[in-house]
């Protein structure tokens, strides 16, 4: 049985020829890149390489990227680091209800610390109203940070919107583009932002490794503090291979992402409008035009998410679903309830998110397979009507 | 592919793949229905009585593949067992007889047992109101 | 010109194995942990082996593992994250002079919360005395850190003798074993430590990975918040491929870090013999014996270090030095310093760390060749007296 | 083994691995030594001056690799110039020709320029005093 991913905004394979990439910089340029010998010169030179692709990539300098251990430092760096570098200016964070929770969290954490922090709604498509942004800010304001596209429901925000607002009135912007990266243009200059968050591993680079993009300028304490690397933003010695890898992941990206976007948004359209038809009583969740393109998030009345998830691997597909019961915390998805979903349907709403090697046949597959799964899982549910 | 998918036993993953006795009962002698949607989970059992031995059932359920198994199995255990037996069912047993469930996942075989007690329950109910 | 590598205390190369064993992870066996279909459940099948092998070697608990990005993570987890869960109970914090600036930093940042920073002195040959230790306890200390062993010097403190301190006061202990880990025994409860900080790269591992152990109860705040990953106190998808080549690392440690170390010592006092002898005006760094086995740092009067370094670099053998030419800070080694050598010693000290690749016939290429670089640096030495 | 081992340019290397004019000077026309061996760098330079000519230059040198080859840069520079056109040698123009220097090294480049006046000063010291 052939395995079909259907879970890209999970994790990505590592694109092969980042792999290939890598290896050199295990045994051979092993060196540490703050030493001052040839060893060292050579990790050096590699991560300086590195840095001007990824600053490239997003209209950046290279002294504006300070590599991570992935989004959730990124995201961890940019809340917490602006929170204490300008404690003394102001104290309101303003981000929305749909962050992942590697804003969340911070955020909580900061409340306790004294911060405030506002939490905006979204509409039932997922998104924020930069009006409501504007009505947020006061004098006390030091943060924005709204993400750019959503992991769950794949709804794109209007983040240059909120960013020109921000930067009008002199505030920090923030964007988690984690899902944005590499899959859609995100260029820091036309998006407005002063911080941008990225993970390798959601386009197809190593895990372990992301990026923070920081503004010149910006003001932040560094979450990792230690040595004299990444221009004292980030300590630690420098992870040569897996930065080398994530330069490569976005150097395939510049080449690919226009033609893959296309590709994939017919595929999800493909996917999206035949679970429509061949499943009674199922709804898209998120934007259906502001999307990600390679996201499809499906509500089914009746059936709860984890079996679906279940059936699904048994026939090879791997997906993703919003139900309390695959988490630890028994509370289904708050993005779903957030865009006004009673629980019930957020237990029973899956993710399918595409990627460079999903084909139509894996679609095909998915048509034929998903809505019998749902049909025998109805027909043991105590809260289907019956076919109407 | 890895030869366990699932963080689930392969009794439970058995369970879920072909449950046993799905289905409503016509003129049952008792009905459970316990859980809720907002939560995630409704289990609906049905047991028939005869002679204080419970001698068919059948359930339905909404809910993740650990809710589905222990129904099943609930509903396999309690078969041809008195009242008071099956009364002396916990949900560890259930659990147990699945191989063990991941500790998240120990409130499905509570429903389970909660499931088959409101059945018990809604015969006896029956019996003393006719 | 064969290259000869002689600072492993930076830096060692990825042991060949640890590369074959981290390559299935990338493209084959890519899936996210935390996800519940067979993509997923193979790499969290491979996590939790890891996490076991890590664990039986400092014989911890697997529970009480948390994988990091890697020493300075770990370290600035370690401290942050028990002064922000501890802060009702008290604010005084215990360290010394010698610690790794990813212990100094954090320190500093926490000084600015309003924590009582103590950093205690060392002797002459770098040890921390236990008695100090035991002398700055107060009922409002809520941590003490202490290095294993450190980088620069080679220095082993007598960490089981402050850990029972501790453990005795109630008070919690933890070490940067980060220069220990995979060289030296470090048993957690031989140690006697709350907390222990590693880092892979350092005894061959992969770079961008590292552990934290959190003895069972210990009260933390986590630095990266966010999902639910390692038992929620570090969010972030896994690095399935590094924490697997982490644990691959270990597992040849277990098997090889007696023998080596051994090795080691022997080569190591050829070195420091060696060099003393035919160096006039030179003096050994660090304690005598309670060094690490791979540790060599001398200071040579009347030269500075880096044109020292750069001279053995012209001959393929890369070293690292205290001076401060090769800081950005401008400042020479504060552990130099504080052991007590004038600062212009601490400009002139070079530091050999020794590895697994290291041979009879490098440290006999150094004997021959670094004299000579001395005496020509001598001679063009304003300092230099001359020849006595 | 990599082009450029070090984040030096050649010249700087050149210069470091071959210091032109290393030495003291018997009976020099000026000395200037400047820096200080807490701070890691220490340079005397020696002049001889003949007709407001500098004749001939050594220089001795305690530091890195930048100082060794900034001060073996500006003997050669000064070599044949008046003292005039000696002293509007600025730290600039040293690591201009030596090709550059890394920012965190400039400093070795004002050293040297402070080691060329401090001789030129000794030496014009001494003339005034005869
Ligand atoms: C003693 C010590 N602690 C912490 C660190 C930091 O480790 P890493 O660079 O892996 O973050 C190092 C090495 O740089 C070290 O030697
Ligand atoms: C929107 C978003 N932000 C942050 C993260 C965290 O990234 P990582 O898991 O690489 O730390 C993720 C993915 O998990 C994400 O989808």
């Amino acid at each position: 049985m052939e395995r079909i991913y259907l879970d890209y905004a999970a994790t990505t394979p590592t694109h092969p020829e980042v792999v290939k990439a890598m290896q050199p910089y295990f045994y051979d340029k092993f060196g540490n890149a703050s030493s001052l010998y040839s060893f060292g010169q050579e990790a050096k030179a590699a991560l300086e390489e590195s840095r001007q692709k990824v600053a490239d990539f997003i209209g950046a300098k290279p002294e504006e990227i300070v590599f991570t251990s992935g989004g959730s430092e990124s995201n961890n760096t940019a809340l917490k680091g602006v929170a204490f570098a300008l404690r003394g200016k102001g104290n309101r964070i303003i981000t929305s209800v749909v962050e992942h929770h590697a804003v969340g969290e911070p955020g909580k954490f900061l409340a306790k610390e004294g911060f405030e922090i506002i939490t905006l709604p979204v509409d039932s498509n997922g998104l924020v109203d930069p009006d409501a942004v504007r009505k947020a800010l006061n004098d006390k304001t030091i943060l924005v940070s709204i993400m750019h596209a959503n992991n769950e429901i794949g709804t794109i925000q209007p983040i240059t919107e909120m960013g020109r607002i921000c930067r009008e009135k002199g505030v920090l912007f923030h964007t988690d583009a984690v899902q944005a990266v590499g899959h859609l243009p995100t260029m820091v200059s036309e998006l407005t932002v002063d911080l941008l968050s990225a993970s390798g591993h959601k386009f197809y680079g190593p895990k372990g490794v992301g990026f923070l993009y920081i503004r010149r300028g910006t003001k932040i304490k560094p979450l990792i503090q230690g040595g004299d690397q990444e221009r004292r933003f980030r300590a630690g010695t420098e992870n040569t291979a897996g930065i080398v890898g994530l330069a490569k992941a976005v150097e395939i990206a510049a080449v690919e992402m226009e033609e893959e976007g296309k590709k994939l948004t017919q595929l999800r359209d493909a996917l999206i409008k035949g679970i429509l038809k061949a499943v009674p009583d199922s709804r898209l969740n998120g934007h259906p035009a502001q999307r990600l393109p390679n996201n499809v998030n499906i509500s089914f009345a009746y059936v709860e998410g984890e079996s679906m998830l279940l059936n699904l691997d048994l026939e090879g597909i791997a997906v993703s679903t919003g139900s309390a019961c695959t988490s630890s915390s028994l509370e289904p998805s708050s993005v779903l309830l957030a865009i006004g979903l009673p629980a019930e349907s957020a237990h029973g709403s899956i993710r399918f998110t595409l990627g460079k090697w999903t084909t139509q046949a894996h679609v095909d597959r998915v048509l034929d397979i998903f809505p019998k799964i749902v049909a025998k899982l109805r027909a043991m549910s105590p809260l289907y009507p019956g076919d109407k | 592919m890895a030869e366990t998918p699932f963080p689930y036993s392969e009794t439970v993953m058995d369970h879920f793949r072909n449950p046993r006795n799905v289905g409503v009962m016509e003129n049952p002698s008792g009905v459970g229905k316990v859980g809720n949607p907002i939560c995630g989970d409704v289990m609906e059992l049905f047991i028939k009585v005869e002679n204080n031995i419970i001698t068919d059932t059948r359930f339905r359920t909404f809910g993740c593949g650990a809710a589905i198994a222990t129904s099943s199995m609930v509903t396999e255990l309690v078969k041809g067992k008195s009242l008071e037996e099956a009364l002396k069912i916990s949900n560890k047993a259930v659990a147990e007889a699945l191989g063990g469930l991941p500790p998240i996942k120990m409130h499905c075989s509570v429903l389970a047992e909660e499931a088959l007690k409101a059945a018990i329950d809604d015969y006896r109910k029956k019996q003393t109101v006719k």
